[in-house]
């Protein structure tokens, strides 16, 4: 294994328990992120990015949900194998994230100062000032104007974008080696997002925190990251470094997001739209997952799952159309 | 937020006139008191007479406004029951349920926050099951009943309490009960519902990602949340208290506000009854207001809007 | 989602099948006195007989027979006060919440009114006025509903007008009054079913503490209400004649809020905090 | 602040009083009775603001009567005055006052204390329910002597002194003038003073009020009992309990807690004749009801015959109620043949529904008649609705489609008033008081002017309503007993005949009494209230139960 990387997820699953059946929500994902490297996870909404995400963290939304099998190795240690309290310790001081929507994820009772003094205090107090005056120090950070005002003020007082500021700061303030960003800045304007997203790449620069972003837009991954892994119904279909990735897509899936994406230059062409709807989690078919609405699928891709070809350096996809004859 | 309370202080005055309004004409639709402060032998003659001492033989539009006159000036007349100015009457009954209600509500705080919480956090386990049928259980026990029950076992059978009346702690007991109960299943199923969608929420999923610990997270970022719905409704709530006085004093002797209230109907003291309902209506808008300005503080969205 | 209540909806079943057929169940009259005859305890007891299961009351009437006729006026009365106060919540909702303005700020302060008044002692007063009776007993708790129906149906009304459909149904050219029934009304039926399943249990509880102040049914019709008024004094030489009614109603209570739980999880999810 | 200020000082001076005046000797006065009420009406000691029979609960334990009563029989007795006569004219009445009775603070009680009474009773301000009535009667009173007292009335009055009784009404409470005159009203009310034998201590709104014995020998009875206190407690079940806890040790009760009271080895004092429960038609003297069934008094009859009195008493009262008397008459009643009319009773209020059945069919209605029913329960005897709902029962029974309606009494009461719209034509459930003197409820029942004028109004009087109008006149002014005794016989007969208000049954009160906590005793007959029994309720140890 190299050294090097902050995360590696390893074959993992995360089933919800229902009573009308197991819904796969996350089923045999692997991928592996490097410290200072940004990892794009890209895929459709409801595809299982967000609670892959939640896994990782062990904060997944309620009992029904376990992840039933696979390792999640932060810094080389196994996640999945620690107990409630030491994964206490690890949250928001090793991993840490930033939820996709700034407006509910701030407590509304309480002032932007005194959430942010929760984690100041975790770091130990007394280091430069006041926990108030470190708190001011951490919004002038993420370039929050008026940060003197903003620490005395409440959530709904704050516009979204800065929100979203106090939400990175809080889960960056403690030098975590790995950010897991879930669709920051879907919520956000189409300007502010592009602020955001400079920012985030600003406050990464001469650390090595690992970013995993999720995101559903091929265009902020090809802004933000350095490689990308595509996610389809539970699964990684490909992966790869983003100009690998963008200049030669393997999956047909991945083929059919890129076209999906806007090109400024080519404004007037048509948008390629996927046919079809993704299977349900809950009835996975034995098969490729995207045979049902893929333009190549043949009778093989309906029988047995594709494993992951190599198509480049670093870059691999699972469809069998890339196996080796 | 001053504006606001002056706001809310004109809407109360406002009420308080309608509410006075109402009372004055529905209290003299039909029956009479004279009619029940005279024996059933009585003679039309003594009525008159009677009427006339009481000085119920004006128009009825007269009558009120002779009565707002007097209520401007915070008289509300003399109770015809009682021969004693009616808010002296309902002022000497007032302690007695201030004794009561916030002991049922003490109760019901105490009991159903932690209760509400747990069975939350324990979604779906026998913990929850448990409480939730506590609850319901609750709600559904009409409350003469439970007191009556309560009375027989406790008092009659067991001899542990007083069954009624005013005395020491232990006369408090069973009407608390009686009183809290519903209370406490109300509070506790709020609670809990209001709960679980806070817990589902993401700012406690940032406080998790913060890596605090889960008393923190429970009794800091939860609670002060949960209770918003609680005060919300909390207006419900002191209709339910108000009836549940009425009630909880008729079966426990308990000389309050809520008996008096109940006399005051049924004896035709419309003086006694305006001020009574007035009393309570003004009691209620303080109480709300207080409850508004503890919304504010625990709300930030509200006080700074 | 959650499984159907089966226990739930025996309970219910049972009930308004009590209702409807009590006169074929039982041979007796829920009425009718047979004097030489009362206070028989149920058959268990040492002096009870099969012949009156669960015993008689004062007047020597067959406790059973007045449970299952009282089952007939708790659903008739509750029917009735719950279409009577919720109707009226229901209509000063949508329209409060649909026309807006002045009209939505008078009519909220009416309900803001009616939330400082004691409900309770407005149907006591109602119940004092007119007199004891069926009619009296459905206004006076229709009163005491209808504020909350209103205050609920109106907030969700303030969210469908923000909707498209109405949106359409305005550039075709409907009447606000049109809009009303037909597009607003259908889409706020859930929230209102669920609301009135909820109450039932509430309206069975009012109507027994009015009967307990003695302003509810009169006697003597059956009402559990009445009952347990009736045998209150009675505990310990006569447990049965309160114990049985108030156990009724406390089942009956329980069994449709869990039913409304479930609806409510079921049609409306967002009301979870009633 | 005021209201607190002047507690405050009560307080005080309550307790000053308490540490200054020790009792001289009171060694056989000692304990609490405490006695538990469903009402204490208005709570007022003042006597002319308490028009209701309330006032022989908490008044009478402090203020003595000018009469009083008859403590075997029941009826009026000696009270203050020992002896009343009436002049020879008839226009006057003459009261002889005992001469050893004092107020509280020490005062002699004379002539002068009992005309500034009736004066004070008869004032403007006064609540007292027969106000109107004694203003009318009175023409002077005068103070002959210290100890004698003459009443002049307007005309011929010869049942003006049972007025003056609690074992009737309440206006012939004795107030202290020099007290009042000092002191101010307001101050009365709240010390007051009287010359029976328990002085007022405190009255907590809602909830009690609290006596003392007094520690001399009192002529009604010197108290067994250092304290007496009443305790309002309006839930009946909870009353039981009490007693039978030991938190109180005599409740009032209603027949139906009799069992209950039993099963918790308490004893149940029935105190005779208390009321009268009757069913009486209204209005039916209206020309629109002159071809309605119950115009035919066959019909009228046929009810009354339809109705089981004895089952109704077995088991509607659980046998605590006798057979009744003619309306409004009683076993102690005066100025009728007893004999006579008890057998009468037994007779012609008999069990029968054939002959029921027979007169319904001669009259025409085999197949029976709508009827509307009003129940209603009055003050302090709520087991009227009882009755009316086993009444409608019996009527059901013979084919009458009762439509029963329950009113409380409050709203019932305005039904009477004006063109009694919706009571005429039908009937309801109405009760009589215990009094001795029947002839004064006769004319609250058929007087044309009075609230029930069920034989006809000022306006409509024909036939009967003639009769009895005529005879009722000559009655009330009749001074010879043995002529007046022929008289009322006659009217009885008149009533009893009409079958216009029926008695069903002769009701009584009913107490639940711990018999750990006191000794026993004898009630009043014909008075429920205890307000003059209290002082001669002995200890437990005193006089045991059976």
């Amino acid at each position: 294994m190299n050294g090097d990387f902050a995360l590696e997820v390893q074959d993992l699953h995360t089933h919800f328990f229902l009573r009308r059946g197991v819904v796969k929500a996350v089923d045999g994902v692997s991928f592996s992120v490097r410290r200072g490297e940004v990892l794009g996870l890209v895929g459709e909404s409801g595809c299982g990015k967000s609670v892959t995400a939640l896994s990782l963290l062990r904060l997944l939304p309620n009992e029904a949900a376990r992840t039933v099998q696979g390792r999640v190795l932060l810094d080389g240690e196994d996640l999945l194998g620690k107990s409630d309290r030491q994964m206490r310790q690890i949250r928001g001081r090793k991993i840490s994230m930033i939820l996709q929507d700034p407006q509910t994820s701030l407590n509304p009772v309480f002032t932007i100062g005194n959430q942010l003094s929760e984690v100041i205090a975790k770091n130990g107090a007394g280091r430069g000032g006041s926990v108030m005056q470190q708190a001011v120090e951490v919004l002038r950070k993420v370039k929050l104007s008026a940060p003197e005002q903003r620490v005395q003020q409440y959530p709904h007082q704050l516009s979204g974008g800065m929100k979203q500021r106090v939400v990175g700061a809080i889960a960056m303030h403690r030098g975590p080696s790995v950010l897991i960003a879930d669709e920051p800045t879907t919520a956000l304007d189409v300007t502010i997002q592009l602020q955001y997203l400079n920012l985030l790449k600003d406050l990464q620069e001469n650390t090595d925190m690992a970013i995993l972003f999720i995101t559903h837009d091929f265009g902020v991954v090809a802004r933000m990251c350095d490689r990308v892994a595509v996610m389809y119904a539970g699964r990684i279909v490909e992966t790869g470094p983003v100009r690998e990735v963008f200049n030669n897509p393997s999956h047909p899936y991945t083929q059919a997001l890129i076209a999906s994406v806007p090109k400024m230059q080519r404004s007037a062409a048509r948008l390629h739209t996927i046919e079809g709807q993704p299977p349900a989690l809950s009835d996975l078919p034995e098969g490729c997952r995207f045979a049902a609405r893929c333009p190549h699928a043949e009778a093989r891709c309906q029988a047995a799952y594709p494993g992951a070809f190599t198509v480049g350096a670093e870059h691999a996809a699972s469809c069998w159309r890339l196996e080796p004859a | 937020m001053q504006r606001y309370i002056v706001k809310r202080l004109f809407q109360g005055v406002l009420l308080l006139i309608i509410v006075s309004t109402v009372v004055f004409a529905v209290g003299r639709l039909t029956g009479n008191p004279v009619d029940l402060l005279l024996p059933e032998e009585a003679s039309e003659e003594e009525r008159q007479a009677m009427i006339e001492t009481l000085g119920l033989d004006g128009p009825v539009l007269e009558q009120f406004v002779v009565f707002i006159k007097g209520a401007v000036q915070g008289d509300l007349g003399v109770s015809i029951r009682y021969r004693q100015p009616a808010v002296d009457v309902f002022f000497s009954r007032l302690p007695n349920t201030l004794m009561l209600m916030p002991a049922a509500m003490l109760l019901a705080i105490l009991m159903a926050i932690p209760l509400g919480i747990l069975s939350a956090l324990r979604r779906g386990r026998l913990t929850d099951r448990i409480s939730g049928t506590i609850a319901v259980l609750g709600i559904a026990t009409p409350n003469f009943w439970l007191g009556i029950l309560l009375i027989y076992l406790f008092s009659v059978q067991l001899g542990w309490l007083p069954s009624s009346r005013m005395g020491d702690w232990s006369h408090y007991v069973l009407p608390t009960i009686t009183l809290g109960t519903f209370l406490v299943a109300g509070f506790m199923r709020l609670i809990r519902s209001s709960m679980l969608d806070i817990l589902d929420s993401e700012f406690v999923k940032l406080a998790r990602i913060k890596g605090l610990s889960e008393m923190k997270v429970v009794w800091k970022h939860c609670l002060r949340n949960a209770l918003i719905p609680v005060l919300t409704l909390w207006g419900v709530f002191m209709g339910g208290l108000v009836t549940g006085t009425i009630v909880t004093e008729t079966v426990f002797a308990w000389p309050g506000v809520g008996r008096l209230t109940y006399e005051a109907v049924i004896f035709r003291d419309y003086p006694l009854l305006q001020a009574v309902v007035i009393m309570d209506a003004v009691l209620i808008l303080v109480i709300n207001l207080v409850v508004d300005i503890l919304y504010a503080y625990v709300d930030p969205r509200i006080r700074f809007t | 989602m959650r499984k159907l209540p089966w226990v739930s909806m025996l309970i219910i079943g049972g009930m308004v099948f009590a209702a409807i057929f009590a006169p074929y169940l039982t041979p007796y009259s829920p009425i009718e006195q047979s004097l030489p005859e009362k206070l028989l305890p149920p058959f268990w007891e040492a002096k009870g007989s099969t012949k009156y299961i669960l015993g008689t009351d004062i007047f020597g009437r067959d406790v059973l027979t007045r449970l299952l006729y009282g089952a007939r006026i708790s659903l008739i009365v509750t029917g009735l006060s719950l279409l009577v106060g919720g109707g009226v919540g229901l209509a000063i909702g949508i329209a409060s919440g649909y026309i807006g303005g002045r009209l939505d700020s008078l009519l909220m302060r009416l309900v803001d009114a009616a939330f400082t008044f004691p409900a309770i002692l407005f149907a006591l007063l109602l119940a004092v006025t007119m007199g004891q009776g069926l009619d009296t007993l459905v206004i006076a708790i229709g009163l005491l509903l209808w504020a909350g129906f209103a205050r609920i149906i109106r907030g969700e009304v303030l969210a469908l007008k923000q909707r498209d459909f109405v949106a359409l149904a305005k550039v075709h050219g409907c009447s606000e009054l049109r809009i009303m029934v037909t597009h607003i009304l259908p889409n706020v039926m859930n929230t209102f079913m669920v609301l009135v399943t909820l109450n039932v249990g509430a309206v069975i509880v009012a109507e027994a503490s009015l009967s307990f102040l003695g302003a509810g049914i009169p006697p003597p019709t059956p009402s559990w209400g009445l009952m347990v008024a009736e045998g209150r004094g009675k505990i310990s030489s006569a447990w049965w004649l309160s114990l049985l009614p108030g156990i009724a109603i406390t089942l009956v209570v329980l069994t449709f809020n869990l039913f409304g739980d479930w609806l409510r999880d079921r049609l409306d999810p967002k009301l979870r905090q009633l | 602040m005021k209201h607190h200020r002047s507690s405050i000082v009560y307080l005080l001076s309550l307790l000053i009083v308490a540490f200054a005046w020790t009792p001289l000797s009171a060694a056989d006065q000692k304990g609490t009775l405490i006695v538990a009420l469903e009402s204490l009406g208005g709570q007022s000691m003042d006597p002319i603001q308490e028009g209701r029979p309330t006032n022989a609960h908490i008044q009478a334990p402090v203020f003595d009567s000018l009469l009083g009563y008859d403590y075997e029989k029941g009826g009026v007795g000696p009270g203050v005055a020992e002896r009343w006569v009436l002049s020879d004219d008839g226009l006057s009445w003459t009261f002889h006052l005992r001469k050893d009775v004092k107020w509280h603070n020490g005062d002699p009680l004379t002539a002068h204390d009992v005309k500034f009474s009736l004066e004070r009773t008869m004032s403007k301000d006064s609540l007292s329910s027969r106000r109107a009535q004694l203003r009318r009667n009175v023409v002077k009173i005068e103070v002959v002597d210290d100890y004698t007292v003459r009443i002049f009335t307007n005309g011929v009055q010869v049942h003006f002194p049972s007025g003056l009784s609690r074992s009737v009404f309440q206006e012939g409470q004795l107030m202290p003038k020099k007290y009042i005159e000092k002191v101010g009203e307001k101050e009365f009310r709240k010390k007051p003073i009287g010359s029976g034998p328990w002085k007022f201590v405190r009255s907590v709104p809602g909830d009690l009020i609290e006596y003392e014995a007094v520690d001399y020998p009192h002529w009604r009875g010197t108290p067994k009992y250092k304290k007496l206190l009443i305790l309002l407690v309006p839930e009946e079940s909870t009353r039981v309990s009490m007693v039978r806890t030991g938190e109180a040790a005599i409740a009032s009760i209603s027949p139906e807690a009799i069992q209950e009271a039993k099963a918790g080895n308490l004893k149940v004092m029935s105190v005779p004749a208390t009321m009268q429960a009757i069913f009486q038609f209204w209005g039916l003297y209206q020309p629109q009801f002159k071809d309605s069934p119950l115009a035919d008094v066959r019909v009228r009859e046929a009810l009354s015959l339809a109705i089981n009195r004895q089952e109704i008493i077995d088991h509607v009262m659980y046998g605590q109620a006798s057979w009744p008397m003619p309306f409004a008459s009683f076993g102690y009643s005066v100025d009728m043949d007893a004999e006579r009319w008890a057998k009468w009773s037994r007779h012609a209020l008999r069990y029968d529904p054939i002959r029921a059945k027979q007169l319904l069919t001669e009259a025409g209605y085999a197949d029976g008649f709508e009827l509307n029913f009003a129940n209603t329960a009055l003050p302090g005897t709520p087991y009227m609705t009882q009755i009316g709902i086993a009444v409608a029962d019996f009527w059901t029974k013979i084919g009458v489609k009762v439509k029963l309606t329950n009113y409380e009494w409050g709203a019932f009461r305005t039904l009477n008033r004006g063109e009694q719209k919706k009571l005429a034509g039908g009937a309801s459930m109405f009760r009589t008081a215990g009094r001795p003197v029947a002839m004064s409820r006769y004319n609250v029942a058929f007087g044309t002017k009075s609230p029930h004028r069920l034989y006809g109004n000022a306006d409509i009087c024909t036939g009967i309503c003639q009769t009895y109008k005529k005879m009722y006149a000559k009655q009330v002014t009749q001074q010879n007993p043995v002529k007046r005794a022929a008289m009322t016989d006659a009217i009885m007969g008149l009533v009893a005949d009409s079958w216009v208000a029926v008695p069903i049954l002769e009701g009584m009160g009913y107490w639940a009494i711990n018999p750990e906590k006191v000794g026993a005793f004898k009630p009043i007959p014909g008075r429920h209230e205890f307000g003059d029994v209290f002082e001669r309720i002995p200890r437990p140890e005193q006089k045991a139960w059976q």
